[in-house]
C-alpha cells in the first residue's frame, strides 16, 4: 500500500506571474526568470530628470543600439542576486585559501625579487583599471534598459571591486605598502600606463550605456584577463617560479573565462537583431578594440621581452574569433 | 520658487484641458459628509448648466448617502477658492466662470445622518 | 534626558551569545523579547564586545557576522575589530 | 627580502582605506566634471570626499560570504514552506490583503532604489561613497528579487498577486510609491541619497519593516518573516549609509545645511505619506495584532526621531516641518485610508472588509480618543448597508493630491471632521492638494509635479485601456469577481476554508 507523506494535495490555480506566463507559457518559472523579466518600470513615468530633463526616468534611446525587445538580452549563467552570491562565496572561499596558502607556506620568499617586481608592476596599477571598470559598469546598470541586461552589469561592478581589493592584497603580500603607492604612481605617470589610463578615463566620458558595455567589458576586459592572467601570469610568471601570483590570481583567471560567456551572448544577440546594431558593434568594437591593442602591448613587454607581438597577435586572434562567433566582424592591428 | 535642473526645465501639465475631448474636470467635496472618503472627481462639458451638472454627475455618486435625497441645491452652501460662492443653477459651468480642475465644496448644514 | 539607542536582532540561536554579552557589557540596557526577535535599548550608548561574545560563544567570532541577524538599529555606529557601538552625541 | 618585516601590520581601518578609497585617482585625460556631471547642480559643495566616514567598511570577500549565508537560509526555508503547503499556516486568508499590497506597491519600489542607487554608486565622486551605494543598489535588488521568489508561492494559490508587474505601472494605488520613487531618481544623487537612505530608511524605514514582520509573524507567514528579516539585516547598514551621508553633507559646508533641511522637510511628509498605507496593514489588515500604527509611531517616530533629531541639532537641523502634522494625524490615517479602500475594493487587486466585532473593540481600545468618536458611527453605516445586501460602492472617482497621489482622504490636522483641502494656480491651471505640506513641495518645484501621472485624470481621458470601469480592469489585469472586492464571499476566503479543513480531516 502506497505511503502519502503530505497530507493534502491542492491544485494551484496558477503556475505563475502573468507576465511570465505571457513570455514562457504556463509552466512553472525558474528563480532567474522570476527574479528578472520585466521588473524595471517601463510606463506612465512620472517626473523629467532634472540631471538631464532630456532623458525619461528609463530611456531605451540613450543608446545607439536598438532591440524590440531588451529582455532578449538575457544571461547565460542565468545568475540572479541567490545565484550570483553563491557562487562568488564559493570562489571567494577558494581564493581565501589560496592567499592562506601563500602567505603560510612562505611561497613570497621563494621568488626572486625581480620576479616579484615583475609582478607587481604589472599587476598592482591593474587595481586601479578595475576599479574604472566597476563604475563603468554601474553606470551600464544605472542607465541600460532592461533588468536582464543590467543586471550582470552590478555584479560585474561589484566583482570588479572584488578584484581591485584582491589585486591591492596581493600588492600589500608581494611589496607592503609601498607597492600600492609605486602602483599608483606608475599608473599616473609610467609611460606604459599611460595609454591605459587614458583609456578608461575616456570610456568612463562615454554616456551610451551599451557601449560602455562594449568599450569596458566587450573589449578591454575581453583581451585584458586573457592576456594578462591566463598567459603573462599563468603561463609566463608561472614557469619563472611564480606560481605563488598565480594562485593569488585564480579568482581573476576563471571569473574572466566566466563573463567572457555572458557577454559574448549580448553581443551575438544584440547583432542578429539587425543590421544597423551590427555596424555600430562592428564601429565600437574596431574602434575601442585598436586602442585597447595599443594600451596593453607595453604591459605585456616586461614581462613577455621578446614574444610580445607574438603573444598579441594571438590575443587578437582570438579576440576577432570570439568576435566572428558573436557576428560581429572586426580587423584589429597590432 | 523654480526646480534646479542643469538644463531648461519646461513640460506641459499630463492632465491639461485639452485631453478631456470637450469636457473638463471639477471636483465635488460634500462638507461633513465623509461617509465618501474623499473629494469625487467629475467631468463634465463647460457648455452643461450647473443645475444639470449637479443632476446628471453628483446626484448619482451621492445617492449612497443617507442625506443625498433631502439635498436641497437652492439652499446648499457653496465654497469656491476659498470664498463664499453663488452659483446660478440654469447658466453653464463655463458661465459660472468654473474652470478646468475648479474644486468646489457645497455644504448641507442641518444634514448630518453619519458624521455628525 | 538622555536618548535611548537601540538594536534589535533576529531570536535564535545565534544571537543568543551576542544578547548575553551585550546584558553583561551594558548594565543600562534593556532587553524586551518579542515574537521572532529581541531588542535592546540603552540610554546614549551601547557596546557589543568581540571577547565578551567569544567568552559566551566558546569560539572565536567575527563581529560582522552579527549583521546576518541584525534587523535594525538607532544611532550613530562605530565599528571595528573589538567592538560595535551605537550611540547619540546629545 | 622579508617585507613583513620591513612593513608594519596594518590595522583594520588603514587596510580598508587602501583596498576602497586608494583604489580612485584624480583624471588628468578627461576633467572631472565630465566624468561626473551630476555632482555640482544641486548646490551642495563637498570639500573633502576623503572625510566620509564608512562605519561598516565591508569588502567584497566578506560582503559574499555573509550576503550568501543569509541567501542561503532564506531559500532552504522558502522551499520547505512551497513543499509543506506553509501558506495554510496563515491565520486567515483576509491576512493576505497587506501582502498583496507589499508584492504591488512595495517590491518595485526596492526595485527602483537598486536602480536609484546604482546611478549615485556611479555619480557621486568620492570612492567611499560610491561602494557604500554600490553595496546598497545590490542589496536592493535582493530585496526586490526575494519578495517576488517568497510571494510566488501564494501566487500559485491566492488571487491579487498575479499582475504585479503590469499593476506597478498601471494600478491607481500604486503611483503612490512609484510617484514617490520617480521623484527621487528623478532628484540629483544627493538629494535622492537623502531620500532614500536618510528620510525613508532611517526615520521611517522601522515603521514600515518591523511591526510589518512582527505582523507577519503573529499571523503564521513564514515566507514573510523571512524575506523581512533577511532583507532588515541590510537595513542596518543601509540606515548607517543615510545616517553617515547627512552627517558628511553637513560638516562638509555650512551652505550644505538649508539645501539638506528643505530636502528632509520634503522628503520625511512624502515617507509620511507613502507609510499612511502600513499604518492601514497594521490597524486593519493584520487578523492577529502586533501594535497599533499609534503605537509603532510613538515608539519608532516619536521617540526614535526625537533621539535622532536631537543629535542632529548641533548642525542646525530642526524635526521636518511636517513632524507636528504627523503627530497629529497619527490617530486618524490607519481610519481614513482603510474607509477608502473598502468603499474602492471594487478597484482594488486585494480585498476589503468591514473589522469585526472583536476588531472594533480593538480599535477603541488602541484608539480612545477617536475610534469610537469618529470612526465607529461610520462603520456601522455600512455594516447596516452590508445587510441589507446593498454595500457601499463609492463609485465616484476620488480627487488625487497634486504631489503623494493619494486620494485626498485626511482631515485637517485641528479638525478631524473637515478634508484637508489645498489649491494653488500655476501658469493658468489648477492643482490641488491633501495637506499644507505636499502643497509646499510642489510649490518648490512646481515644474516637476504638474508632470504628474494621477491616474483618475488620465483614467478619465480614455487613456488608460479606452475608458470605463471594464477596460479599466483590463488595462490593470484585475480579474472582476476574483481579484477586487469584499473578502467575505470571495474565492479566496472559500478556498482557503476548503483547503485548510482538508488538511486536518480526512477528505480529499
Amino acid at each position: 500500500m502506497p505511503i502519502e507523506l503530505r497530507t493534502i494535495t491542492i491544485e494551484p490555480l496558477r503556475n505563475n506571474y502573468d507576465h511570465l506566463e505571457k513570455r514562457f507559457g504556463h509552466k512553472p518559472a525558474s528563480r532567474y526568470q522570476e527574479a528578472s523579466y520585466d521588473i524595471q518600470p517601463v510606463e506612465n513615468l512620472h517626473y523629467r530628470p532634472t540631471w538631464d530633463p532630456d532623458q525619461t526616468l528609463y530611456d531605451p534611446t540613450l543608446s545607439r543600439i536598438r532591440m524590440r525587445d531588451w529582455y532578449d538580452l538575457k544571461d547565460p549563467r542565468q545568475l540572479y542576486y541567490g545565484s550570483y552570491t553563491q557562487a562568488r562565496a564559493r570562489q571567494q572561499d577558494t581564493e581565501e585559501a589560496n592567499f592562506e596558502f601563500v602567505e603560510s607556506n612562505g611561497l613570497v620568499m621563494l621568488m626572486t625579487d625581480a620576479l616579484r617586481q615583475q609582478a607587481l608592476d604589472l599587476l598592482v596599477p591593474l587595481r586601479h583599471v578595475a576599479w574604472g571598470a566597476d563604475q563603468n559598469n554601474m553606470m551600464v546598470c544605472g542607465y541600460g534598459y532592461g533588468t536582464t541586461f543590467k543586471q550582470p552589469c552590478v555584479f560585474y561592478a561589484l566583482d570588479q571591486l572584488g578584484i581591485a581589493q584582491y589585486l591591492s592584497r596581493l600588492g600589500l603580500l608581494l611589496g607592503g605598502q609601498d607597492a600600492l603607492v609605486a602602483g599608483k604612481q606608475a599608473w599616473m605617470e609610467a609611460p606604459a600606463w599611460q595609454d591605459m589610463r587614458r583609456y578608461v578615463e575616456d570610456v568612463m566620458a562615454v554616456r551610451d550605456p551599451v557601449e560602455v558595455f562594449v568599450a569596458q567589458d566587450v573589449v578591454l576586459d575581453g583581451l585584458l584577463y586573457p592576456l594578462v592572467y591566463e598567459r603573462l601570469v599563468d603561463d609566463l610568471l608561472a614557469v619563472q617560479g611564480g606560481t605563488a601570483v598565480s594562485m593569488l590570481t585564480q579568482f581573476m583567471t576563471r571569473w574572466g573565462a566566466e563573463t567572457r560567456r555572458w557577454s559574448d551572448s549580448v553581443v551575438k544577440t544584440m547583432a542578429a537583431e539587425s543590421a544597423e546594431n551590427r555596424a555600430v558593434l562592428e564601429e565600437w568594437i574596431t574602434q575601442w578594440g585598436q586602442r585597447a591593442v595599443a594600451a596593453l602591448a607595453p604591459l605585456a613587454r616586461p614581462v613577455a621581452v621578446d614574444t610580445t607581438d607574438a603573444l598579441m597577435t594571438e590575443q587578437i586572434a582570438a579576440f576577432a574569433g570570439r568576435a566572428a562567433k558573436a557576428g560581429v566582424t572586426i580587423k584589429l592591428e597590432h | 520658487m523654480a526646480i534646479i535642473a542643469r538644463k531648461p526645465y519646461d513640460f506641459p501639465p499630463a492632465d491639461s484641458v485639452e485631453h478631456y475631448h470637450g469636457d473638463q474636470l471639477i471636483y465635488m467635496c460634500w462638507g461633513h459628509h465623509l461617509m465618501f472618503a474623499a473629494p469625487f472627481m467629475t467631468m463634465a462639458s463647460p457648455k452643461t448648466s450647473f443645475g444639470e451638472f449637479l443632476k446628471t454627475a453628483l446626484e448619482p455618486i451621492i445617492a449612497l448617502d443617507p442625506d443625498a435625497a433631502k439635498v436641497d441645491w437652492t439652499k446648499v452652501e457653496w465654497t469656491r477658492r476659498g470664498k463664499a460662492f453663488k452659483p446660478a443653477l440654469d447658466k453653464s459651468l463655463q458661465d459660472n466662470g468654473i474652470v478646468h480642475k475648479e474644486y468646489l465644496r457645497f455644504d448641507t448644514p442641518g444634514l448630518n445622518t453619519v458624521c455628525g | 534626558m538622555p536618548s535611548n539607542v537601540f538594536l534589535v536582532l533576529q531570536s535564535n540561536d545565534d544571537t543568543r551569545a551576542i544578547v548575553d554579552a551585550i546584558e553583561i557589557d551594558n548594565p543600562k540596557a534593556t532587553i524586551t523579547r518579542q515574537p521572532a526577535m529581541v531588542r535592546i535599548d540603552a540610554p546614549n550608548r551601547l557596546v557589543v564586545r568581540r571577547e565578551t561574545v567569544e567568552e559566551q560563544l566558546g569560539n572565536p567570532f567575527d563581529l560582522q557576522a552579527m549583521h546576518v541577524n541584525l534587523v535594525t538599529l538607532g544611532g550613530n555606529v562605530e565599528e571595528d575589530a573589538d567592538e560595535f557601538a551605537l550611540y547619540w552625541d546629545n | 627580502m622579508d617585507t613583513k618585516a620591513r612593513q608594519p601590520k596594518l590595522g583594520l581601518r588603514e587596510k580598508y582605506r587602501l583596498l576602497t578609497r586608494d583604489l580612485g585617482w584624480d583624471p588628468t585625460y578627461q576633467t572631472r566634471e565630465t566624468l561626473y556631471p551630476y555632482a555640482e547642480y544641486e548646490g551642495i559643495k563637498i570639500h573633502d570626499w576623503d572625510k566620509w566616514e564608512d562605519p561598516f567598511r565591508l569588502t567584497m570577500d566578506a560582503y559574499w560570504k555573509y550576503q550568501s549565508e543569509k541567501d542561503r537560509k532564506f531559500y532552504a526555508i522558502l522551499d520547505a514552506h512551497a513543499q509543506n503547503n506553509g501558506h495554510l499556516n496563515i491565520t486567515d486568508a483576509r491576512y493576505l490583503s497587506a501582502i498583496k499590497l507589499f508584492l504591488q506597491a512595495i517590491s518595485p519600489g526596492e526595485y527602483t532604489s537598486h536602480q536609484g542607487f546604482s546611478r549615485a554608486g556611479r555619480e557621486l565622486p568620492g570612492v567611499g561613497t560610491q561602494v557604500a551605494c554600490q553595496m546598497q543598489a545590490l542589496d536592493e535588488l535582493r530585496h526586490a528579487q526575494t519578495q517576488i521568489h517568497a510571494l510566488s508561492n501564494y501566487n500559485r494559490f491566492y488571487n491579487g498577486f498575479h499582475a504585479f508587474v503590469q499593476q506597478r505601472d498601471r494600478m491607481w494605488y500604486n503611483s503612490v510609491p512609484r510617484s514617490f520613487f520617480d521623484d527621487a531618481m528623478t532628484g540629483g544623487p544627493f538629494e535622492f541619497v537623502v531620500a532614500i537612505a536618510f528620510a525613508f530608511e532611517y526615520v521611517l524605514t522601522n515603521l514600515l519593516f518591523v511591526p510589518f514582520m512582527s505582523g507577519a509573524a503573529y499571523n503564521g507567514d513564514m515566507s514573510t518573516v523571512t524575506f523581512g528579516f533577511s532583507a532588515q539585516s541590510d537595513e542596518a547598514r543601509h540606515m548607517t549609509l543615510g545616517l553617515e551621508s547627512i552627517k558628511f553633507l553637513l560638516e562638509q559646508d555650512p551652505a550644505n545645511v538649508p539645501i539638506v533641511q528643505g530636502w528632509l522637510d520634503k522628503w520625511f511628509w512624502r515617507g509620511l505619506r507613502l507609510l499612511s498605507l502600513v499604518g492601514t496593514m497594521m490597524d486593519y489588515m493584520l487578523p492577529k495584532r502586533v501594535m497599533s500604527w499609534a503605537e509603532a509611531w510613538n515608539i519608532y517616530g516619536e521617540e526614535n526621531g526625537s533621539a535622532l533629531f536631537k543629535d542632529l541639532a548641533r548642525y542646525g537641523i530642526r524635526k521636518p516641518k511636517g513632524w507636528e502634522d504627523a503627530s497629529k494625524g497619527r490617530d486618524h490615517i490607519s481610519h481614513q485610508f482603510m474607509l477608502g479602500l473598502y468603499q474602492w475594493s471594487f478597484g482594488t487587486a486585494f480585498h476589503g472588509w468591514i473589522p469585526t466585532d472583536e476588531e472594533f473593540a480593538w480599535l477603541s481600545e488602541k484608539y480612545p480618543d477617536t475610534f469610537d468618536r469618529y470612526y465607529r458611527p461610520r462603520w456601522n453605516e455600512l455594516r447596516k448597508l452590508a445587510a441589507a445586501g446593498t454595500p457601499f460602492k463609492n463609485y465616484g472617482l476620488p480627487m488625487l493630491c497634486q504631489t503623494c497621489q493619494l486620494p485626498c482622504l485626511f482631515t485637517e490636522p485641528d479638525d478631524p471632521t473637515t478634508l484637508c483641502h489645498r489649491e494653488v494656480e500655476y501658469k493658468g491651471e489648477r492643482y490641488h492638494f491633501c495637506s499644507s505640506h505636499c502643497q509646499e513641495i510642489f510649490d518648490h518645484e512646481p515644474e516637476k509635479y504638474v508632470q504628474a501621472w494621477l491616474p483618475m485624470n488620465q483614467l478619465t481621458q480614455g487613456t488608460s485601456g479606452g475608458g470605463g470601469l471594464e477596460n479599466w480592469m483590463k488595462y490593470v489585469n484585475l480579474v472582476d469577481g476574483q481579484d477586487n472586492g469584499d473578502f467575505e464571499g470571495s474565492q479566496d476566503q472559500r478556498n482557503f476554508a476548503q483547503w485548510k479543513h482538508n488538511s486536518v480531516s480526512n477528505q480529499a
